[in-house]
Formats: structure tokens, sequence, C-alpha cells
């Protein structure tokens, strides 16, 4: 206790153990631990309360747990498994898992009041795709209430249904479309007019069929049952529910729209639909139907026989218009359990057989009914494609499956791209596609990109195709706007309509000053692929600008939180680290999460990442690889991914940099080698050991996009960051070994990356040559004691600047890039190549006799860093010239 | 004010008040140190931020102004007063 | 620390544990005029009007004999200064004797 | 709350200035320290101020590593680099 | 042994808001109104006026905790020229 009895710390203890200061230290800021609510506490029982009484129409109307999935993947098919847990009458639709569902026995869940026959033991195997939600025709578990007043409402008398046919008949046109004015159904969401009256019931009485709208395509409803009942396995017995067969949504919709939309002048051929891989349609009740709409009409409470009289269900059908009364309420009615997926070929192939069941009973047939109304609602979109748009778009993917590099080949990605990456400010799309074409096909002085294989180029004829296919379309629509408009007053001007007025204000787009705002496609194809999931506030962070208001390491440390701060991070990290190396001694598993959070990667509240900052501390770089035992590889990739993203804030690129720090002093140098024999080492290792090329990809494009690049370059430390990316890209990139070559996505975004990296380069490419002054400098300070890598292994007298690291850089460049990349570094370090030539030839006679020996081997290790690059491009520097590579 | 049988003594209660005030603090040497109070123990260790250094009153001339952080042994404390 | 000090205060017999008694007994000196050298050169008499277990002295009519600016050790004959009721920090004690049967005499170095 | 030995604490490692009783001062990378202040300088250089003959002097020592007693250290702080 | 000793500490405690004059082992005093005290006699004062050698050096507003590591005396009632 000390003299005053002083409580220096809130918790009580004095100065603690360090353990408890490095705790205290975590939670200065957050309340003491001893005080941590417990949240499970205040969560008691909050949880089990039953569900409301009155959602029992929820699952009906959003169908629990199903998604009506945008794409044509109608996913209700869950809900749909979901009724077959259904318990007691009393309880709502239980709302039970899929999984739960799947699994429970039929038997477990008697209806009360309702024979449900042997339960149907799901097959665990069966895999319940989403497709399924066509097949099955799950009982919905209704309320009983519900169920007692359903019977006297369903029974139609002959002559109403008579009149309902000729109703049907006078306008079929609109019967179908028009006459929809139905009554909401009770409870339900869904819109009558979703019900589709083609349901391939090629079993339905005649009579009903004709009833159906003459828009229908007579094709759709022979071709479907002749298909569909080839489909149906024969051996089923009689009493097996038919499932009503929803035809796929290509078939069924595009009748439904055809009729609807003027537009669309033919139907929609059904063969396309089934041409969409979906198995062959379930066998309609065709063999069944009769039996089926049998079942239908009874309405009796007990066990659904097969002998209510076949009037009741058509009355049902045809009524497209006019909704059975409660299209749910008879839905949720079925409550045979039984699942009818097995009569579907789809079930069939699944091979286990169910049991008998009883027959359809007519509320089956209604439920069917419904299912088909809510595909339709699904599929409003079919039959926008003309055949001339699809032939078109199959042309166009076949021309995409067989270039090996289908994203270049993609005009239209490279005119997204172009649109994307946007322009002089306020230029038209027109106007950037057309700059960007003529400036791939070299309008300047051979042009700003002499690539040949430009993309833009090499699409010629997609360009002409699709000129040509904008003229087809049709004038018509445009003249008759036209005439429309000529009228008395004369003609208006079409140029301008009202629903495109010129813009008067040329309001100067806020081009965000730097580019990486509009990511491109590709980035985002990489971002997904990588797998790293970085919070996308991060990637928003301020770009880290090389411009600096001063070198002094204290401003960039004030924006990631103060010395202070970083500092006790770095504290907690060696006080997480001892302790976890502790318990690896002694052989207990070891958890990395709070070191990992000492780290501070993941947290962006700061403008600066902690975790930068804590590597500008010489004992920040020093627990680096003690740190990296204890992370798993995603931590280390979005460490290395946070790395890269703010490198220039990084305090040993700014030092390191000759742009930045024109006169190194003694302990900077030093710091810089400790930072590359450290860290470098490490990012080395994990990249050969553990690193999928995508990864390296990433990192490097989180590199390019959040630095400047050229900047970047002036640093030794980051010229060799962006060698070791480089190299380890096109190292894994030739891997024979590695079996699969590229795929096309891979290759494509590292064509892409390369780009974005050979772009930030260019022009500036001799500026990875540090000027003479500078390397005077550097070798003058190492000579003074200290030996850096750059003067490593020289005699005392003779020490010169080492380049063999940019030679490294250029080779590597050089190897990974295409003949042009390679024509434009050679043009742009064309004296470098010279001028290191000419100073290896000089050394020889400039020094004296005795130490020709130093002399020889410098010249030769200029000649051997020389020779690292131009070998990549076949040549070869010798004696004073360069030559072919034989 | 509470004597010794209070549970926390004057001093602590003290000490505890003007942590984040600015304080004068005077070591057995005479050197005064006027900064913003950061942390103290019950050794009388002080911590100061933005401390600037004079000979006995701040009449006297700057000596030294310290933009980091100031650790003062408590052994050499003589007092800390409020400034 | 602060708990013996707190027990001293209450005088409270059982928390004593086995203390020793101070070699000098001060209660004979009650009430008598003491010279009292203290570290750091301080000289004061005054009569001993109370005392603790830590020889923290009470004393009345303290005087406090002045030294010379220059050098700490000269007592400057005559010149005192009244301090009246003093509390002597124990911490701080040197030397302590009866004030009866002594006389001040100049230092060793004699000029 | 963090006591003034945990922040110096956050020094380790660091450059250091150090004044000492006597007219003594420091500079150095901390190493190592303990609750009276016992601290280990690498790297060190001392400068001891002396005033001879009406003027200041200075002299330095510098050592690569230096053990100073605690009860001597009066301050210690990060040099900024003037 | 009369019980009729003066505890020194009572002297001190007795003295608590009234002006207490300090004196350390060195010419040092401090003169102001005494707060509290603890087991080591250091002192907190306020409005404390702080002499060397009897020349008044500084006045400090508010408090201040004096450490009793040098206290030598202390004179309740404050400084008497």
């Amino acid at each position: 206790m000390s003299f005053f009895g002083f409580d220096t710390s809130l918790s009580g203890q004095n100065k603690g153990s360090n353990r408890d200061s490095r705790k205290k230290a975590n939670n200065r800021k957050s309340k003491s631990p001893e005080a941590a609510m417990d949240f499970e506490d205040t969560y008691q029982g909050f949880g089990e309360h039953e569900g409301e009484e009155d959602d029992y129409l929820n699952d009906e109307t959003f169908g629990n747990a199903t998604e009506l999935g945008a794409d044509f993947d109608f996913g209700y098919g869950k809900g749909e498994l979901e009724a077959v847990g259904q318990s007691s009458v009393s309880q709502p639709a239980l709302n039970r898992s899929y999984a739960s569902a799947a699994t429970s026995t039929g038997s477990e869940m008697p209806m009360s009041g309702y024979h449900t026959g042997p339960a149907h033991i799901m097959d665990d195997g069966m895999d319940f795709t989403p497709m399924e939600s066509l097949w099955t025709n799950q009982p919905r578990a209704m309320p009983p209430q519900q169920y007692q007043q359903q019977p006297e409402v369903q029974v139609l008398s002959m002559e109403e249904l008579e009149r309902q046919q000729q109703l049907q008949q006078q306008h079929p046109q609109h019967g179908y479309v028009g006459g929809v004015a139905p009554p909401p159904p009770v409870g339900y969401g869904y819109p009558p007019q979703a019900f589709m009256p083609q349901a391939g019931y090629q079993g339905m009485p005649q009579n009903m069929q004709q009833g159906m709208p003459q828009g229908l395509p007579q094709g759709l409803p022979q071709g479907m049952p002749q298909g569909l009942t080839q489909g149906m396995p024969q051996g089923l017995p009689r009493g097996m529910p038919m499932p009503m067969p929803v035809p796929m949504p290509m078939a069924g919709p595009p009748q439904r729209f055809s009729q609807a939309s003027h537009a669309v002048q033919h139907q929609q051929p059904i063969s396309a639909g089934q041409q969409s891989g979906q198995a062959s349609f379930v066998a309609p009740g065709s063999s069944q139907s009769p039996e089926l709409s049998q079942q239908s009409a009874t309405s009796s409470t007990q066990l659904p026989t097969t002998k209510s009289p076949v009037m009741a269900a058509p009355g049902l059908f045809p009524q497209v218009s006019k909704p059975p009364q409660s299209v749910s309420s008879s839905r949720g009615q079925f409550v045979t359990e039984q699942d009818s997926r097995e009569s579907t070929p789809r079930g069939a192939r699944r091979g286990s057989m169910r049991k008998p069941q009883e027959p359809l009973s007519p509320e089956d047939l209604k439920r069917l009914q419904i299912r088909q109304a809510k595909v339709d609602k699904i599929l409003r979109h079919s039959g926008v494609m003309t055949p001339r748009d699809k032939d078109f778009i199959t042309r166009y993917q076949l021309s995409q499956i067989v270039t090996d590099d289908p994203y270049n080949e993609d005009f239209y990605f490279q005119v997204y791209k172009i649109i994307q990456r946007g322009g002089i400010v306020g230029e038209s799309n027109k106007g950037l596609i057309a700059r960007a074409y003529l400036e791939h096909s070299g309008h300047r002085l051979g042009g700003r990109y002499k690539r040949a294989d430009v993309a833009l180029q090499r699409m010629q004829s997609q360009v002409e195709k699709a000129v040509t296919v904008a003229k087809e379309r049709p004038q018509k629509s445009r003249e008759n706007l036209d005439s429309a408009k000529e009228g008395v007053l004369g003609k208006i001007s079409s140029a301008r309509n009202s629903k495109a007025p010129r813009r008067q204000l040329q309001i100067p787009l806020q081009k965000g000053d730097d580019e990486d705002v509009s990511s491109s496609a590709i980035e985002d194809v990489v971002q997904s692929m990588n797998g790293v999931d970085i919070s996308s506030s991060s990637k928003t962070r301020r770009r880290s600008s090389y411009a600096f208001r001063s070198v002094d390491q204290r401003a960039v440390l004030s924006r990631s939180g103060g010395r202070k701060f970083v500092l006790s991070l770095i504290e907690t990290v060696y006080a997480e680290v001892l302790e976890l190396e502790a318990q690896l001694r002694s052989g207990k598993e070891t958890d990395s999460t709070e070191l990992w959070e000492a780290l501070h990667i993941a947290d962006d509240a700061y403008e600066v990442s902690p975790f930068i900052s804590i590597l500008s501390f010489d004992k920040g770089v020093k627990i680096m690889p003690r740190i990296f035992n204890f992370l798993n590889k995603d931590q280390k990739l979005k460490l290395l991914y946070c790395f890269f993203s703010e490198l220039s804030h990084l305090n040993i690129i700014v030092t390191s940099s000759y742009k930045t720090n024109p006169n190194p002093s003694d302990s900077q140098l030093k710091k810089l080698e400790l930072f590359q024999s450290v860290f470098l080492k490490i990012i080395v290792s994990f990249l050969s050991s553990s690193a999928e090329f995508l990864e390296v990809l990433g990192l490097l494009l989180a590199l390019v996009k959040n630095n400047n690049v050229s900047f970047i370059s002036t640093s030794k430390i980051g010229l060799n960051l962006i060698t070791v990316l480089i190299s380890r890209a096109a190292l894994i990139k030739q891997d024979v070994s590695r079996g699969n070559v590229l795929s096309s996505m891979e290759a494509s975004s590292w064509n892409e990356i390369y780009d974005k990296l050979f772009t930030a380069l260019e022009t500036k490419l001799a500026v990875v040559f540090p000027p003479d002054e500078y390397t005077a400098k550097v070798v003058t300070a190492s000579s003074s004691g200290t030996v850096t890598s750059a003067t490593a292994g020289q005699s005392q007298k003779h020490q010169f600047y080492d380049q063999s690291y940019i030679w490294q850089f250029l080779a590597s460049l050089a190897l990974s890039g295409k003949l042009n990349h390679q024509r434009v570094i050679i043009d742009e370090i064309r004296e470098e190549i010279f001028g290191t030539i000419s100073r290896a030839e000089q050394l020889l006679s400039s020094t004296p006799a005795e130490e020709q020996q130093i002399a020889m081997y410098q010249r030769d290790k200029l000649y051997q860093d020389l020779n690292l690059f131009l070998n990549v491009m076949g040549l070869v520097a010798r004696d004073g010239e360069i030559s072919e590579l034989k | 004010m509470s004597t010794s049988e209070s549970k926390t003594t004057a001093s602590a209660q003290f000490l505890s008040n003007i942590i984040g005030q600015s304080v004068v603090v005077k070591l057995h040497n005479g050197m005064l140190y006027q900064g913003v109070l950061e942390s103290i123990d019950g050794f009388m260790n002080i911590a100061l931020n933005q401390a600037t250094e004079h000979y006995e009153t701040d009449a006297n001339g700057l000596l030294h102004r310290y933009d980091g952080d100031v650790f003062v042994r408590g052994t050499q404390v003589l007092y800390i007063s409020e400034a | 620390m602060s708990e013996s000090g707190k027990n001293q205060s209450q005088n409270k017999r059982k928390h004593e544990g086995p203390k020793r008694e101070p070699i000098v007994n001060l209660s004979k000196y009650s009430d008598t005029q003491i010279r009292v050298k203290l570290m750091g050169g301080r000289l004061v008499i005054g009569t001993l009007k109370g005392f603790d277990q830590l020889m923290n002295l009470v004393l009345d009519e303290t005087i406090e004999y002045l030294r010379d600016p220059e050098d700490d050790t000269k007592i400057l004959e005559g010149q005192t200064k009244e301090l009246g009721l003093v509390v002597i920090r124990g911490t701080m004690l040197l030397t302590l004797s009866p004030l009866d049967g002594s006389e001040i005499i100049s230092g060793p170095s004699v000029e | 709350m963090e006591t003034p030995l945990d922040l110096l604490k956050l020094n380790l490692d660091e450059k250091v200035f150090v004044k000492l009783r006597g007219a003594r001062e420091m500079t150095g990378t901390l190493q190592a320290f303990d609750s009276h202040c016992n601290i280990v300088l690498s790297n060190a250089t001392e400068t001891i101020y002396e005033f001879l003959e009406g003027e200041l002097k200075s002299n330095t020592k510098s050592s690569e590593m230096v053990f100073v007693r605690g009860d001597s250290v009066t301050l210690i702080t990060t040099p900024s680099e003037e | 042994m009369s019980l009729a000793e003066i505890l020194p500490l009572e002297i001190i405690d007795k003295t608590v808001g009234q002006p207490m004059w300090v004196m350390l082992t060195s010419h040092r005093e401090f003169s102001g109104t005494l707060i509290g005290y603890d087991d080591f006699v250091n002192v907190v004062l306020e409005d404390v006026v702080e002499y060397d050698h009897d020349q008044e050096i500084k006045r400090h507003a508010g408090k201040m905790l004096l450490s009793g590591n040098n206290i030598s005396m202390l004179v309740p009632g404050g400084k008497r020229v």
C-alpha cells in the first residue's frame, strides 16, 4: 500500500500484475470489468414468449421462411415444408425451421380431428432444393375454425359453373386478364389474377379446358401434358396424390403476359421453357386428374374420398377471375401431410418410394391453383426479350466462350469500364468511349498505350454489330410518336421530348480527387474473390496521399489516436504475446482474439490505422514475427491488406524515400534496415507459403488503389514491397506444378491490376533510381560505422550504392508485363542502363593498380545487377555492349 | 477536512481531485514544474503533460519546455499545489 | 504503516504487540526545558509538554536559535525566534538534552 | 487509471532524457526500469554541468549500457528532437 | 507517567482548519490553513505562502499537498514575523 493509501487504480490494485495493468490500459475508456453486465441475464426469458396469437395468417401471406427470390428460383419451398411439421390444430402454423421440418417425421404430428393417414417419413437424403417447392403440395396447417366454414362455401351449383364458363368464352382475351375483378382473397395476399388456369391439367374435364382463354396457346396444353405424362412413373399407385405440376416459369407466365403485353406478337414457345434445364415437368394430374378433380370437389370434412362430384372442382379452376372464396384458406385445408413430391419425376429420381396416401382432396387442387398464382406473381417479366434479342444474346454468349480472356474481349464490359472510370468532367458517355477508343488506337505519337491488343480495337466487329442492331430497332414506334405530335400546330421537334429535356446546366461532375472512389467492376470482382471482408468504411478512409505536412512522425501519430495510445497498444500487444507464448510453452490452447483486437487492424475509427503507427515504432516492428505465429491466415491477410492500403502513412516509407527524406540520418538508415530484415521477411514467407493468387492480387490492388505508387517507388522499402508482390504473382502464374492454369477470372484480374500498376508508374519509371547525391549520402552514412544493405559486403574504401533491388524490381515488372510494357520500360530507363554500363567500364580504368581487385568485383556486380533486368528481355550486357542472350 | 480516521486520507482526496488539472510541482532541488497532472501514484510519482520548467518561481525565466510526458520521481517532490 | 500509526494515536494497548519501549524514557523530561537538534541543522529549546511512541515532541515556549546565513553550522549568539507551542517531527530528531546543567559554548572552530 | 510508472513503461525501447541530481543529464534508449526508478539505458550519453570560474561548463560521457540508481533520478521524459 | 502528556498528533488534529506554520529541515517554510494530514504527516494546506530564509518566495492560491518527508516542525497559528 502506498504512503497515502491513495488508491491509484479505480479497480483497486496498486500497480498490479502486468496483466492487470494491461487490462486497465484496455478498459481505460470502457467501464471497469467487474461492473460489466452479463448481457445474457438481461435477456432472461425474453426469447421464449409465445408467438403473438393473431399472426396465424403470416405464413400464408408472407410464406414463412419463404423468400420470393428475385431470381427465378421460387424459394417458397421451405415454407411449404414447414407445414409438414404442423402439429396441434390450435397452434398457429409452426414456424419451424426448414431443417427441423425436414427431419421431423409426419407421425408425431397428428392432425386432430382429421385423419392424417400414415405419416410420410421424409427421406433424410432428400435435398430440398427450392425448385422442390414447385412440386410439393404440402398441406398448410390451418386453424380448424377456418376449416369448418370452408366447405359450405366451396360447393358450387351446376348453373354457377356453366355461367362462369360462358363468361370465360365471351371475352377469353380479357376473361383471363381483363375480367379480373376478384374479390380480395380472404386474408391472403395472393392476387387472384396470379392464378393460372393452364396448369397443364390435361386431365381436367374437356369443357374446362376449352373454357380456358383462347389466348392460351393451343400448343401449350397439348404439348405440356404429353411431355408430362411420359415423365410420370406409371407405376404410381392410384391413390398417389398428384402434385399439381406447375409448369416452368418460362412456360407459364409468358402466356399470361403475352395476352397482357400487346407488343409481343407471338407466343413464347413452350420448348424454351422446357429447355431451361428444369427437369421434365411433373406429370400433371393427367392420368389422375379425373380422380383429382373429384377429390377437389369433396367438401366433406372427413377423409377426402374420391366419390365427390367432379363438377365441384371445375368450379374452382376456370374462375381465374373469381378466385375461390378463400384461396389460401382452402390451401390451408389441405392437411394431408403426405408429400406428393414422390410422384414427380424428380421425386422418382430420388428413388425412395413413399407409402400409398389418400387420393388428393379437392383442396389439393385449389392449393395448386394458388401456387401457380404465386408463380405468376413472381414471373412478371418474361416475354420482355424478343427472339431477336435472344439470339443476339446467345451469339454473344457463344463469343464469350471462345475467348480465353472473356472480360477483356467483352465489348460491353469494356464500355462499362470506361464509363465507370469517367474522364473529363461533364463528358457524356459517348465522349468517354470515343476518347478511350481513340486513345487506345494510338492517335498521338504512337499513342499513349502502344499496346497492340487493345481491347476496344479488337472488338471492332462487335461495335459494328451493336450499331446495326440498334439501327434495326423498330423505327415504327418512333414515327408514330412524331406523327402524333404533328397535329395542327405543326411538328413539335422530336429531338427533345418531355421525358429527356436538354440539360441547360452542365453541372460539373463532382469527380472525387482520388479515382479509387469509382471502383471498377474488376475491383469488386477481386474484392469478393479474396474473401477478405474489408469493412466498407475502411475502404472509404481517405486515400493515403503522399503529400505530407511534415515528415515528422508525430503528425501521422496524432491521426491514429496519438503517440501514447499507440505506445499503450504496443505494450498491450507485448503483454499479450508474452502470455500467449507462455501458454504455448505450457502446451495450452492459445486464443489470439485479444491480441488481434490490440492490433486494431479492423478498427477504422481513426484516420490512420493504429496498426500502421504501431509499425512506425521499432519495437512495433520487432514484435511482428512473434505476432505472426499466433494469427490465422485470414487475420494475416487482413493485416497485410491494411498494411498495403496505408503504406504511404508508414513512417518507414517516408523516411526511406529520397523525395521526403533527402538526407537520411544514420539512425533512420538503421530503422530502415531493421524494417527490411524483419517485416519484409515475414511478408515474403507468408506470401510464398500460404497466399493464394487472388489474395496476392488483392494486396497489390490495395497498394495501387490507395497509394501514390510513384511515390512508393521512390522508397527502397516501397519498391521492394512492390517487387515482392509482382514477383510472387508472376511466380504463381507460371507455376506449372500448380496444375490448373489460371482461371479466366484470375487472368483478367491480373491483367487489369498489372495495367493499373503500370499506368501509375508509366512515364515516371526513372524515379525508382535515387539521385546521386542521395546515394552518396547513404554511402557515407553507412561507411561511418553502420553497414547497411546498400553497402553490405563492400570494402570500407570503395563503397558504392547497391542498386540491385532496383534492377530486381524492373526485372519482375518486365517479366510479368507484355511486350509493349517491356518496350515502355526500356524506353524510360535507357540512360540508366547505359549509365550503369559506362560506370562499370570506367571502374577498371579509373582505379589504381593495387585496387584492381576491388574494381573488378564492383564491375561484375554492376553488370550482374543490370543483367538481372536485361535477361528478362533476352538481352545481356557484357564488356560495354548489349547483345542477344544466346 | 477529514483526518486520518476517514477512509481516504486528506492527501489521497486532494490528489484524486486535482488529476487532470494544471498543477505546480516543486522538487527538493528547487525546480518548479508547471503542467497538467496526468497521473500520480501513492509514492507521489507524478506524470505531467506540457510541462514548463523554472527555478523556484515562474517569475524566473523559462528553463525548458517539455512537449511529451514528463515523469517526476516521487521522492524528489516537495509539494504539489493547484496552479 | 498507516495501521500502526492509527494504533499509536488511539493508544490502544492490545494492538501494541511486542513493542520495544524507547530506550530513553521522555516522561522524566516532562515539563522540563530541553534542547533539541534537528536534521538540517535547526536548534530549538522548549518545555517538553508531550511526546509519542515515534518521538514526535510537543514543546511549549519554544525558541529557535538562528544560524549564520553563510555558515549553517554556526549558531548566532543571542539571535532567537519565539515559536510558542510546536510539534517536532520525531523522524527529524537528532539530539535531545535537558537544558539545565548545560550551557552554550562557541563551536570548536576558534578563529 | 494508469500510474506514472505505467506511462514510463510506454517508453521502453524508446529514446529518453533523464535529469539527475547534481546537475546531471542523460539521454539513451530506455531498456529497463523498476519502482525505485533504477534504470538501464543503452547507447547513453551523460552530460555533467559545472559552474567553474563564473561560467557554465559541461562535459559528456557515453556508454553502451549504463545502470542508473533510482534515487539520483529526478525526472524522465522523451527528448524532443530540437 | 502522568496522563497529562499531550499527544503531538492531537495538537495537529486540533489545528485543522486553522493557520499552520510548517518548517522544513532546510530554511524553507510554508504558512497556510491546515486542511488535513495523514499518518506520515504529509500535510494539505490552503492559500499557502512559501518562504525561504524568511523571504517570501511564492504565494499559492488553492490547496497544496506538502510532503512530510522533510517537515521538521509544525507550529499551530501560522507564521509570526
